[in-house]
This record gives structure tokens, sequence and C-alpha cells, in this order.
């Protein structure tokens, strides 16, 4: 069960050695993920750079999340190594998460506390960044909500305030699982916007998405994992 | 020292001899058990193989 | 040399073929000692001045309880390894240990309150080595309890190896507390087990008893490892070939 | 620069927990509500006799308070766990022991500290004498950070399983053996008009022990139960 990779800007081996680059860059090499005695992926293996995006496919269950929580270091996987600037990441840990923001398949907020104490607590906990929370919110166009609990908010409006965070933080690594859940077209767009703009700016991107994820200034890299 | 006497245990038959039984029972059944789970497993994963083959 | 014996230690395949060649020669050595020990516990060694024939249970219980420790402190050791270099048999030792060592420590319970009734005249006293060993059953059924509710075999045996951490670091405090909570309480008028000296004739199958035991653990432990490797090695290839060639 | 900013998550972190605690007031009451119960249970059961009362009122109070914690301790991380910001934390930037140590604090301040204010209360109620109630403050204030210092290590192993609670306690109260004894054993020293130095110096041991190595534990255990 090899997953294929396809890169849209040429090359189809991504193997350079590491030595060679100076800049930032992610990489996978043999990964492999079993769950519950089967074999979801093997031997995949990436390299992704500034400005470029990372478009994981594949059924449900293909093992898209196991993946990104792979590359977030959450979870083991069971060969193969991820590594950042050349340095596997479990060894880097909280050195790695310097420059990584992360937003799963459950919103990470507070029901609890208000649009601003999320986000505050957000910032505090990753390396913060220039953008406070009120413009954060504002850029995910909810400018105006910062001091309702997150349980009032509807569920794009949670799920917008969650990519919100990506914003408060300095960093340059995305990590998105199903981004796009519960948001309407205006929610989708704001977001794509969004994530154009990271990568303009020499940001990375790793994302799962059911939708067709439009993003035509960005180099995107696609794996499927159910081929 | 005859067998009877040997039983008996001067009396104290009963704790002796159900604490050797007892033993005796904890230990044979750590061993019983492993031994018949690795049969099952292996015929388990036989099935699963034959079933695997069959499928394709 | 060595790096390369314990790499192929390491791999699943070579440990299950090595161990299970082991498996025969412990058991049979288990068995030896276990006679010889039988023989010399209960048919040479002359009964005690004091307690009679009861102390026999001694060749039982004793080497069970010290088992019930020692059993503890490999799975501590174990779970260590596991977690620092990831080595999967490691991770295996822990949770094939959990059983045995809970046998062991259930089996020290038992025989003590047996050879506690008749020295006692009680069923149960709050003896501070009958404490701290009931405490240590339930330190034992906790890790199997976990390891059951986990689903993920790998989480499992993580999660089991912290555990087992915490608890080698709590074991000594634990006995410390016991013991001094049982001389607070009881004062010294309860009888302990242990004497000052030991007459030669009660020590030797003593030893014998403990090297039974302790074989007899190598090698059930080795078949549990066994069965959880082929459980967690369903699909690879080594298992595959192993169902083949039978 | 990065001292500065991991103090700033360390307070944030404290005061947000606070927060959702003054949030839920109701839920926060219940650990304190059924301490007080339990021990004001055990009279009824065994009869009022102050002779009997003094001589069990150790240790029916510290039972008492180990129940409590144990009954409070799910709180820790499970909310966390549900909403998805314990990942955040584990993909944090900082030393995750150190987030940990502020969840545990707070969760002393949540349920600890008002089992420990009400204590004298409840050594009145069960004809305590007045050393005895005094050196009883003073054991709860060095035990019951320990009780929930051991009790977030367990809690970290079980927050992933949905019947995560009957196994909690069969972790946790074997743990918390030594600190009944120490415990229970210096009120009753204390109560018979004997010096306490040597117990409450062991306690304030079990502390140190306890602060320096468990945030380590659970820290790694809760990157097991995420993985």
């Amino acid at each position: 069960m090899r997953a294929i990779v396809i890169h849209l800007n040429g090359s189809r081996t991504p193997q350079v050695p590491v030595t060679q680059t100076q800049s930032c860059c992610l990489m996978a090499a043999g990964l492999e993920c079993v769950r519950d005695d089967r074999v979801l992926f093997s031997d995949l293996a990436f390299r992704l750079e500034p400005g470029q995006a990372l478009l994981l496919e594949g059924r449900n269950g293909s093992g898209k999340t196991s993946l990104l929580r792979i590359l977030c270091g959450i979870r083991y996987p069971d060969a193969g190594t991820v590594s950042w600037n050349g340095s596997d990441i479990q060894r880097l840990g909280a050195d790695y998460y310097q420059h990584t923001a992360y937003v799963g398949h459950r919103d990470g907020n507070k029901l609890d506390l208000t649009a601003q104490e999320n986000l505050a607590m957000a910032r505090a906990l990753g390396r913060p960044g220039k953008v406070m929370p009120p413009a954060a919110l504002e850029k995910v166009d909810l400018y105006g909500y910062e001091d309702v609990l997150t349980r009032n908010l509807s569920a794009g409006q949670q799920r917008r305030l969650a990519l919100a965070r990506l914003l408060v933080t300095d960093a340059t690594l995305w990590i998105l699982d199903e981004p796009f859940t519960s948001l309407d077209v205006h929610g989708i767009r704001i977001v794509e916007e969004l994530l154009e703009a990271h990568t303009q700016a020499g940001g990375m991107l790793a994302v799962t998405s059911h939708h067709a994820v439009n993003l035509d200034r960005t180099t995107v890299q696609r794996i499927n994992l159910s081929a | 020292m005859n067998l009877n006497e040997f039983l008996h245990m001067g009396g104290y038959a009963f704790y002796v001899w159900t604490s050797y039984g007892i033993a005796l029972l904890i230990l044979l059944v750590n061993i019983i058990a492993p031994a018949r789970q690795r049969r099952k497993l292996l015929t388990d994963i036989a099935r699963k193989a034959r079933r695997a083959r069959r499928e394709i | 040399m060595f790096n390369n014996f314990f790499h192929k230690m390491a791999s699943p395949k070579y440990f299950y073929r090595i161990a299970g060649s082991l498996i025969p020669w412990l058991a049979g050595a288990c068995l030896l000692f276990t006679l010889a020990g039988l023989y010399y516990g209960l048919y040479l060694a002359p009964p005690d001045y004091q307690q009679g024939e009861s102390y026999r249970i001694m060749f039982i219980h004793v080497p069970a309880a010290w088992m019930s420790m020692f059993v503890y402190v490999v799975m501590a050791g174990a779970g260590a390894i596991g977690l620092v270099w990831r080595i999967k048999l490691a991770e295996i030792m822990v949770i094939s240990s959990a059983p045995i060592g809970a046998s062991f420590t259930f089996l020290a319970l038992v025989s003590g309150s047996l050879w506690g009734k008749p020295m006692w005249g009680a069923w149960w006293v709050w003896d501070a080595r009958l404490t701290a060993e009931l405490i240590l059953l339930f330190l034992y059924l906790g890790i199997i309890a976990l390891h059951g509710a986990i689903e993920d075999r790998r989480t499992a045996a993580r999660a089991v190896a912290i555990l087992t951490l915490v608890g080698v670091i709590n074991i000594p405090i634990i006995h410390f507390s016991v013991e001094w909570w049982n001389t607070l309480h009881q004062g010294p008028t309860v009888t302990r087990f242990d004497k000052p000296a030991i007459h030669i004739s009660m020590l030797i199958p003593l030893l014998l008893m403990a090297v039974a035991f302790k074989l007899y653990y190598a090698f059930v432990v080795l078949m549990r490892a066994r069965c959880e490797l082929l459980e967690r090695e369903s699909n690879a290839g080594w298992v595959r070939e192993l169902v083949e060639s039978k | 620069m990065k001292c500065d900013s991991l103090t700033r998550a360390f307070t944030l972190l404290i005061r947000r927990d606070l927060i959702l605690a003054m949030r839920h007031r109701a839920e926060m009451a219940n650990p304190l509500l059924f301490f007080i119960l339990v021990t004001s249970l055990f009279p009824l059961g065994i009869g009022a006799n102050p002779n009997l009362l003094q001589a069990v009122g150790p240790g029916i109070i510290w039972v008492a308070a180990l129940l409590a914690a144990l009954l409070s301790l799910d709180s820790v991380f499970r909310s966390d766990f549900e909403d998805g910001t314990l990942e955040q934390y584990l993909l944090s930037s900082h030393p995750v022991s150190v987030l940990v140590l502020a969840k545990v604090l707070a969760h002393w301040l949540i349920t600890g500290l008002p089992l420990l204010l009400v204590s004298p209360l409840l050594g009145v109620l069960l004809d305590l004498p007045a050393a005895g109630i005094k050196v009883l403050f003073v054991t709860l204030l060095l035990g019951t950070p320990v009780l929930s210092l051991i009790g977030s290590v367990c809690v970290a192993l079980t927050v992933g399983l949905r019947k995560g609670g009957m196994i909690l306690s069969l972790l946790v109260l074997p743990l918390y053996v030594p600190l009944l004894i120490f415990a229970s054993s210096a009120v009753d020293t204390a109560a018979a008009g004997l010096p306490v130095t040597a117990h409450l110096s062991l306690i304030a041991a079990l502390l140190v022990l306890a602060l320096s190595l468990s945030p380590f534990a659970t820290a790694a255990a809760l990157r097991v139960s995420l993985s």
C-alpha cells in the first residue's frame, strides 16, 4: 500500500541531501503508519520548503490525520523519520514547536473563555507573533466578538477562532486538519486568503481537506494516501 | 517417617498442603495459559492468511 | 560484536526463535530445582523447634515474596529501557511480566495467610510485610487493568512502562511507611517472620526453591513474550513464514 | 526573553484555569461538599463517643481528603482533552512539564485549598484537640499538593480512556498510602501531645519528591496518552 507522491512542481524524487540546503525545510523519509494491524501507508517521503503547501488527500480512514499527527510529533511513526532543518523532530521537541502551529480535528478552544482569552492563551503557549488577538480576530472576520464566550459562537465562527490562533504566534509551519469543516463559502474564502498570504510570506502548510483547496499562487504538493 | 506421618505434617497438614496446592495451581495456570494462547494465535494467523490468499 | 548481538536479540524474529529454544531448557532446570527443593524442604529438613512442621510454608512464601519484588524491579528496568531507547522487546517484557508478578504476589499473600493462621491464630494480621505485599498486589492489578483498558498495544505498553516507573519509586517509600506504621500501631508483640539466623538445613531448600522460582519466571515470561510478539507482529513477514512452514 | 515568556505562559495558564473554575462554581464545590459529607457521616455510622471519634478522627479526615482528591482528579485534564486544548499544550514551545505544573497548581488552588480551609472545622466536629487540629492543618497544607501531583500522573495515563474513572482509583490510591500513613499518624501523635517534627519532615520530603518528579512523569504520560 504505497502512497503515490505527485509533485506539481516537477521533480518526482524529493531526496536532496540535507546539507545542501540551509533554508528551513520539513522532510519526511520512509514514514510508515500502522493502525489496528492495518498498514495505512509505508515508505512515504516528501520535502516541504518555504512557500510550499502539502495537501494530503484520501478517503476517510486512509491515514491523513495520522500523518498530520506524525508531522506534529504527537504520534510516533512506526518507521521512518520526520526532520526539521535536518534534525529529527522528536529530538528537537519544543525547539520544533516554536516554528509550528496546529489546528486539529477538535478546535482546541475553551468554550467557557471569550474569543480574546482563547487567543491570548494560544499566543502565550507559542512564540508570540506581531499580530495581537484583536487584529487576528478581525482577519478571520470575528471583529466585535472579542468578549463573547466561545460557547455562544456558531460552529463556523468557532472554527475561524481556532484558525485565528495561527496568526497570533510566529509560526512558519501550519499544520491543519480539515480547516474548512463547518465553514461557509465566505469563511472558506477568508481562510484560503490566509493560507495563501502565509505561503506568500515564506510560510509552509500541511493541510488535509475534503474540499478542493484553491491555492493558485502557491506551489502545492499533493499526496494521495488512498491511491 | 512413614507416608502417613509425612502427610499429616505434625498437625499442620491443612495449612501446609493447601499452600503447596495453591502454589502448584497458580504456577501451572501461568504455564498453560500462554501455551494455549500461542496455539490459538498461530491458528488464527494461519486462518487469516488463508482468507487473504483467497481474496487475492 | 556485542552491539551486533544486541541488535539481533532485539529483532523480533531472532528473539522468537531463541526464546523458543531456551524455554524447554529453562523449564527442565526449573523442574529439577523444584523437585530437589521439595525433597529437601518437605522431607529432609527437620521440623522447626517453635513452629513445628508449619514453617515448611516458608519454602513457598518467601521465594514468592522475593519474586514479587524482583519481577517488579525487572519490569521497571525493562520499562525504562523501552521508554528511553524505544525497544519493542523491552515494552513486551514489561507487560508479559505483570501477570506473573501479580501471581507471585498473590501466592505470597495466600501462603502468608495460611502460615499466619496457625502462628497468630488469625487469617490476616496487619503485619508490615503482608500489608506492603497487599499494596504491591494493587500496584500490579493497576498495571494489568491499565494495559487492558488501552486499546492500542504500543500506547498501552508505554503507558504501563511509565506507571511501573512511578511505582518503583514508590515501593521503597511504601515499605518504609508501612514498617513505620506497623511499629507505631502494633508494637513488638506480633510475631515476625524474620529470625536472626536460619539453620543450614532450612536455608538449602529455601535457596533451591528461590532458584526454581527464578527459573520459572524466566521461562514463563519468555512464553508470554512470544505470544505478545506474535499478536503484535501478526502482519510481519516472519510471522507469515512461521505460520506457513507449519 | 524565553524565560520571560515561559513565566507568562505559566501564570496565564493558572489564571485561565481559575477563570474557568469560577465560571463553573457549582462543579468546583463538589469535592469540597463530598469531603464534608463523608467526614460527617462517620460519627453517624460508628457512634458519637468522643474518645472513639478522637481516636479515628485523623484517619477519617485524611481518608476523606484522599477520596475527595480522587473525585476531583478527573477534571485536571479531562475537559482539556475533550476540546483539544491538551494537544495545544503538547505542541507548545514551552516545556510541557512546566505547563503541567501550572495545571496542577491551579487544580490544587481550586480543590486542595478549600479542603485545607474547612479542615479545622471538621477537626472540631470530630472532637480533635487544638494541637491535633493545628497539625492536621499543616499536614493538609503539605499533603494536598502531593495528592494533586501524584494524581496528575495517573490521570494523565487514563485521560484518553472512556472508562478511566474506575482504573484511576486503582492506580492512585495505592500510591497515596505513604502519605496517608505519615499524615494521619502525625495528627494522632500531636493529639497525644508528642512532637511531630519527624512526621512533618517526612511529608515535606514527599512533597519535594513529588514536586520534582511528577511533572516530568505527567508530561511523558500525556504524550503517551495522546499518541
